[in-house]
């Protein structure tokens, strides 16, 4: 029994099917990396993991409990974090600050009326977030806007401050999209290192082959809203099936 | 009010407040308390003219602006002297009021209660005005009335045609000149009997807001009085500015006759927009198709242009009068400003020189003193002819003019034609009348701020 | 029966004024992504042009006439407008009565060249800034622009009426076989009905059908992408806004003989337009028209006598009440796109 | 100091300081003086000062920290005032319950209204406030003052009647409104050479009423609830994928500001007892949004000032009319005198709104920011100029 658990799963929109009878288990503490061409239905599953969007049919049960019809804040809640493909954060905020609120949500839940203390009076939060921060080796750049930053810093406040969270599962759409070689190669680096840090499950949406190929353990291709196969990164070089969907043409 | 109202309780706390921050050197001196609020003490003394300046009435304001400065200018001695030449009671000398040269200061109502508070206070509390006169709807006179009522000056109210003005909110400091809507109906009820029959039916717009039910209610029971029946009443939002859907519906009601108890850029547009659906053309009943606006003002009429062409309305004074006090006081205005006055400027023209001359006659600028001089106050020459200012509800009494939009005018001025002059006695009614907040009604309490 | 088309037709009349504004104004929110609060000043200096060319018709010399008298009893002034004087009383006298009309003609140019002034000089400025510094840079402008109207016309409504060969009413009812009487319709109501149908077909056919359109329409979908194609959309929408206050303009002209113009008309009908675009979908042009007729003709029915006994009060509030339901179940208006205007 | 930092608690002892002694401050010419006629320190305008830099602070925690623009704000007014006369009207003109009740029907009305108009946003939720503002508006207008059930007295406003019950009145108390006694219009006059400095007793309870309340809106903004807000206006996106849910944040910050706004409103019935239905229209609503962009969005200072400004355009330049303007210029030949008069009259009077609808072009073309960035750049223009060239480095801070 993985910790995430996609059964069925199929979602229409207007004609299009875009996903039909989706099976998906994600073992806990794994990498596992969901690939496919453009239109495969990646971003819609990713969608239907995260409470964006609700599935036609089929269920999704994240360690235990199902997260369909539950609100994204509720699913993180619940320990799932994402990564968008650009990097979201506060731009009009500082990098501390934005390091400051996933640990407030971590630490007061999805509301608190928390309105009279000052900021600087929140000492457990203040020491997280500083610590997530050298962490991320950011620290120098607490007091900058995150809006002034360079995108590679963007995905690294962003990771950061999803980790500052502790989900078990951390979602991460197209991580290194656009962005150059070296960039890339230090994502890799960061998210290997996390892995071995810490006990998480990482699922990864990619379309850079070096990417998946470096990090996951286990790999889904997705074709057409449907998975095609699912083994290791070792066995899907080179199958046929996979070849077929990427080629566009029958072996 | 504020400079002088210092109970002595207020005192001590204020003084207390005062003297805790700063030992008080000798240099500082509280002001002596007067005797009543704004006590000229200098040469002068100051009026305050609060007229719509913004807004859909500014041009109405600026009229009554006109008049009111005509008025200092006649009581300082200046000018021609206006109506002081013809008014019954001799008591001004054109030497100022009292002796002191009269000043003024200038305020915008922007026609709504709090603005119109807001800027009357500022005159009385800052520029230490005695009296406050001018306004161009009802809620601003009652509002801006209690204000004066609390404050402890004279309120002479300008254009103001509710009933509650001196009705249920009347109030022993303020005064209305102007007439109001029981009296039009009082007035054009023959009229409209006598030009369109006893057997009418009647279907009314009505703006919806407090003068406008006054004045529904008004001429719906003067009109029943006389065997109109009303067919119905439609309440207008104020905010309308098309009511073709309010007047397509009149024809198939089976009245034959509309009246549109709408004022303003209201009556403008609904009477506008009448004409257009062809009312007037119309047979309904076997009789003609007929248009009432029981209220009519000069600026009314120039917006309605030819609309107004045979429809009838009621008026508190018209520059047509003729008679002394009217002629001398459009010569007067016509020459400075070359136009005739409109009638919310001969009302609020008429209110200076009252009080004025109520000053003199009470030998103070107390208010419980002018009020007192002013209370049954009897006179002529303003304009109005013979008129009373009664002492239970301080309501002036006086002939009522039913109008007539001309059908050749000759020139912009004209656009109007007296119908009727309907004597004083007609539109008299007891001061407990249930329009008129009925027996419970009183004035109060006269406040000099004392 | 006869009472519900009437409602209807008044329905529609109120609402050709409503989506002409509209449909300006969520030309220039589509094109240009500006809050323009002064949009509705623009109906109103539209309105005013009428109102200059009835005053430049009206231009008159005076002659004493000694047998008449004034208000003062002086020899009376008697105004003959030159036109009159020029084309002999009878010519002069229809083409004043005619001002309207020819008003139009005379406010297309001036309504483009106001509007290209409003948006190279101020409006330009304002596209990265955020929404709120447009609301107020907007805002002063309107209170400006019927300041400047006010000082020189004044606070009074003035009549601009139609043609008197317009005037009157037709009986609608008697074409369709009901009563006389039974449907009785302003001649010029119908003309302003079938005017804001025309221009609103113009509208569209211009988007639709020329490439300048065609461009415009691209650029309201996706700014950037066109101005990466080399394109120069800046210009085309400096032109749209043009076309924008000419179509708010127009409206005015037009809505003079209705109701008088007077100068607040625009900011009586600026909080109304932004409900109808609102309503109607940001963006959407077909969605502001629709939602202008759609609310004008729900006004019309909410002010019958049958629904003011019904619910107190309905004719105050229906408008609002409307707007409040469809945001409700359409979270983007009836016809609005997703994300625009939504930050 | 009081939980805040440095820089905060300076802020607040100089908003202090200047309110303490308005009276002075407004009034720096001699009465009598020809530019008397810009004194601002009479009870009144004083009391506006106060009351709409409330209703402003309070709009500020919504628009500036959330960026959802409200464009109903002055319903929340309105139905404060109408609390507050209530109060006047049942039990006594004792302004404690009346500003209490004005605070707490204010926010079960902002909740109301908050609650269906948060579903949407942008310019959305705006007319969704807007469309019920107006509503409000009109039903206070003429619905609800019809003579069945008069519940706010329409065209005229709500005000106190003798026979009203009032039944916790003596015959000792002020028959007007009063703080256990004390009247609100109580004035204490001082006399210093020709000058005169109105101290009363209203403006002063305002005044106090208002510094609490500034202290209140700093703690807010420095608060986590006020990053939160922030955060909101930032990205709601990420918030919400952060594990919180941006709605009722957003919820609490409107129904906080809409309690200022009912305080204000509770605050100008207690200062005037009349409440009329204006103060709802949504050129009230309109007004409030003015004042926080003019004077700078988002800072802490800006909303007051923004809302000084309005209400002395307001206010003094509507009173300056043509026999003023030729005082001023007496001492110029009777043409020129006449000339400047000309030049100047469509700019005064009833012109008041042209010169304020210039302004308002001007603030916002040339300063971005509002009037607090006018300071700024003011101050660093000062600092510039003393220190010299030397200092190039212009350090960017965030504008409170």
């Amino acid at each position: 029994m993985g910790i995430l658990e996609v059964k069925n799963v199929g979602k229409r929109f207007g004609g299009l099917q875009a996903l039909s009878d989706v099976n998906l288990s994600v073992a806990e503490n794994t990498v596992h990396a969901i690939i496919g061409p453009n239109g495969a239905g990646k971003s819609t599953l990713l969608n239907c993991l995260v409470g964006k969007l609700i599935p036609d049919s089929g269920s999704v049960m994240f360690d235990g409990q199902s997260v369909l019809g539950r609100a994204p804040y509720e699913i993180n809640q619940m320990g799932i974090s994402r990564v968008f493909q650009t990097p979201e954060i506060f731009g009009d905020l500082t990098v501390l600050e934005n390091m400051m609120i996933p640990c407030f949500a971590k630490r007061d839940g999805a509301f608190e009326l928390n309105a009279l203390p000052s900021v600087s009076s929140q000492k457990d939060v203040m020491d997280r977030a500083m610590h997530m921060l050298e962490e991320m080796r950011m620290a120098d750049k607490r007091n900058m806007h995150a809006a002034a930053m360079s995108r590679g810093d963007k995905r690294r406040l962003e990771i950061g401050m999803c980790l500052s969270q502790e989900p078990r599962l951390l979602l991460l759409d197209e991580p290194t999209a656009g962005m150059a070689r070296a960039d890339t190669n230090n994502t890799i680096d960061l998210l290997k290192q996390i892995k071995q840090e810490r006990d998480i499950t990482i699922a990864i949406i990619e379309h850079d082959m070096h990417v998946v190929f470096s990090l996951a353990e286990r790999i889904t291709v997705l074709a057409q809203g449907t998975p095609l196969v699912e083994d290791t990164p070792e066995n899907i070089k080179g199958h046929p099936k996979v070849r077929e969907a990427y080629l566009g043409e029958s072996a | 009010m504020s400079n002088n109202e210092l109970t002595r309780r207020g005192l001590l706390r204020t003084g207390a407040v005062a003297g805790a921050g700063v030992a008080l050197p000798t240099i500082f001196t509280a002001s002596s308390a007067a005797a009543y609020t704004n006590e000229p003490t200098g040469g002068t003394v100051t009026l305050g003219f609060n007229v719509p300046q913004t807004g859909p009435y500014a041009d109405e304001g600026n009229d009554e602006l006109l008049a009111q400065q005509l008025a200092v200018e006649h009581l300082n001695g200046e000018g021609d002297g206006g109506c002081l030449n013809t008014f019954t009671s001799k008591a001004l000398k054109g030497n100022g009021i009292l002796g002191k040269k009269v000043t003024f200061v200038t305020g915008d109502t922007q026609t709504k209660s709090d603005a119109a508070r807001a800027s009357a206070k500022s005159m009385i509390e800052k520029d230490g005005a005695i009296m406050i006169n001018g306004g161009s709807s009802s809620g601003v006179a009652v509002a801006v009335q209690g204000l004066c009522q609390d404050a402890g000056v004279i309120f002479m109210a300008g254009l103001t045609h509710s009933n509650d003005t001196t009705g249920k909110d009347r109030k022993k400091n303020g005064f209305r000149h102007f007439f109001n809507a029981y009296m039009s109906a009082a007035a054009l009820a023959p009229v409209l009997s006598k030009e369109m029959g006893a057997d009418r039916r009647a279907y009314h717009l009505t703006a919806d807001y407090t003068w406008g039910w006054t004045q529904q209610e008004s001429i719906a029971a003067a009109t029943e009085a006389m065997g109109w029946e009303t067919v119905n009443n439609v309440l207008t939002p104020l905010a309308s500015t098309d009511f073709s859907s309010y007047i397509a519906p009149v024809l198939n009601s089976g009245a034959d006759v509309l009246v549109l108890n709408h004022y303003g850029g209201n009556m403008v547009n609904s009477l506008t927009n009448a004409i257009q659906f062809g009312l007037l053309d119309k047979v309904a009943n076997g009789k003609d198709f007929k248009i009432v606006v029981p209220l009519y003002s000069e600026l009314m009429a120039a917006g309605a242009g030819e609309n107004i062409k045979g429809v009838l309305g009621s008026m508190n004074y018209n520059w047509q009068l003729d008679n002394e006090g009217s002629k001398a006081f459009v010569k007067s205005f016509g020459e400075k400003y070359g136009k005739p006055p409109s009638n919310s400027a001969q009302t609020c023209y008429a209110q200076v020189l009252l009080y004025a001359d109520a000053c003199e006659r009470a030998g103070t600028f107390n208010p419980c003193g002018v009020a007192e001089a002013l209370e049954g106050f009897e006179f002529d020459g303003l304009g109005n002819g013979k008129t009373l200012y009664r002492a239970e509800d301080h309501q002036c009494f006086k002939d009522v003019l039913v109008v007539r939009g001309a059908q050749n005018p000759t020139n912009a001025y004209d656009t109007l034609e007296i119908v009727e002059v309907t004597p004083v006695e007609q539109v008299m009614y007891a001061p407990d009348h249930p329009m008129f907040g009925g027996a419970e009604a009183s004035l109060g309490e006269c406040n000099s701020g004392a | 029966m006869d009472a519900i088309i009437l409602q209807i037709l008044n329905g529609l009349d109120k609402g050709s004024a409503y989506a002409l504004i509209a449909l300006g104004l969520t030309l220039i929110f589509g094109t240009l992504g500006v809050v323009n609060f002064a949009h509705g000043a623009l109906f109103m200096i539209g309105a005013f042009c009428a109102v200059t060319v009835q005053r430049l018709l009206n231009l008159s010399f005076q002659t004493v006439d000694e047998t008449q008298k004034d208000f003062l009893g002086n020899p009376l002034k008697v105004d003959t407008p030159y036109v009159e004087a020029w084309f002999g009383p009878e010519v002069g006298a229809t083409i004043i009565d005619w001002s309207v009309p020819l008003a139009v003609v005379f406010a297309i140019p001036i309504m483009l060249a106001v509007g290209y002034a409003m948006e190279r000089g101020l409006i330009k400025h304002f596209y990265k800034r955020p929404h709120a510094d447009q609301i107020l840079v907007t805002f002063g402008l309107a209170i400006v622009l019927q300041e400047i109207i006010k000082y020189f016309f004044g606070a009074n409504p003035i009549q601009t009426p139609e043609p008197s060969a317009l005037k009157g009413s037709l009986d609608i009812g008697l074409m369709l076989g009901f009563d006389p009487n039974a449907i009785i319709y302003p001649i010029w109501r119908l003309v302003y009905f079938a005017f804001a149908a025309v221009i609103i077909g113009g509208v569209f056919a211009f988007l639709q059908f020329t490439t300048f359109g065609m461009v415009v329409r691209a650029g309201m979908a996706d700014r950037e992408t066109v101005g990466l194609l080399g394109i120069n959309i800046d210009k085309r929408f400096t032109i749209m806004f043009g076309i924008a206050a000419g179509v708010a303009g127009l409206a005015g002209v037009m809505y003079g003989p209705l109701n008088p113009p007077n100068y607040h008309m625009g900011m009586d009908f600026l909080v109304l337009s932004f409900v109808v675009v609102v309503v109607g979908g940001m963006g959407s042009l077909p969605g502001a028209v629709a939602a202008g007729f759609l609310l004008g003709v729900l006004e019309s029915f909410a002010s019958t006598t049958w629904a003011t006994t019904t619910i107190p009060g309905i004719n105050q509030i229906i408008i609002y009440l409307v707007a409040i339901i469809i945001l409700l179940t359409r979270p983007r208006g009836l016809m609005g796109r997703k994300g625009v205007m939504e930050e | 100091m009081l939980g805040l930092d440095k820089k905060d608690t300076s802020l607040l002892i100089i908003v202090a300081i200047l309110t303490l002694l308005a009276p002075f401050i407004l009034n720096p010419f001699p009465t009598g003086s020809a530019m008397a006629q810009f004194n601002a320190g009479y009870p009144d305008l004083m009391q506006r000062f106060v009351i709409f830099g409330i209703f402003a602070i309070g709009f500020n925690i919504l628009f500036g920290l959330t960026g959802y623009l409200s464009f109903g704000h002055a319903a929340f007014l309105g139905v404060g005032s109408y609390s507050a006369v209530w109060m006047f009207k049942l039990l006594s003109y004792n302004v404690i319950p009346a500003i209490a009740l004005s605070v707490v029907v204010a926010a079960l009305f902002s909740l109301l209204i908050g609650y269906v108009s948060l579903r949407r946003s942008g310019i959305y939720f705006s007319i969704l406030t807007l469309a019920f503002a107006q509503m409000s508006f009109a039903l206070a207008y003429s619905v609800l003052s019809n003579p069945k059930f008069n519940l706010t007295n329409g065209e005229t406003g709500l005000q106190v009647y003798a026979d009203d019950p009032q039944i916790f009145h003596r015959d000792s108390l002020p028959d007007m409104p009063h703080l256990f006694g004390l009247s609100m219009r109580s004035t204490y006059k001082l006399d210093i050479g020709a000058w005169s400095f109105d101290f009363n007793a209203g403006y002063y309870l305002c005044a106090v009423i208002m510094m609490v309340m500034f202290y209140l809106a700093i703690r807010i903004f420095r608060s986590p609830f006020g990053m939160m807000l922030r955060a909101v206006k930032s990205n709601q996106q990420r918030m919400n994928y952060t594990g919180l849910n941006p709605r009722p944040y957003t919820l609490a910050a409107f129904v906080i500001s809409g309690m200022y706004a009912g305080l204000a409103g509770g605050l100008m019935a207690a200062m005037d007892p009349l409440a009329g239905a204006e103060r709802m229209q949504w050129t009230a609503s309109g007004e409030v949004v003015l004042m926080t962009i003019l004077g700078g969005a988002g800072t802490l200072i800006g909303p007051v000032l923004g809302a000084g400004f309005i209400k002395y355009f307001e206010n003094i330049f509507s009173k300056i009319n043509d026999n003023i303007l030729h005082q001023w210029f007496s001492f110029l030949p009777d043409g020129i005198e006449d000339f400047m008069v000309f030049i100047v009259h469509p700019f005064i009077g009833k012109g008041w709104h042209l010169t304020l609808g210039i302004l308002f072009m001007l603030v916002v073309i040339f300063l971005p920011g509002g009037l607090v960035e006018g300071g700024q750049r003011l101050g660093k223009w000062i600092r510039n100029r003393g220190k010299g060239a030397t200092d190039a480095k212009t350090k960017q801070e965030p504008a409170e």
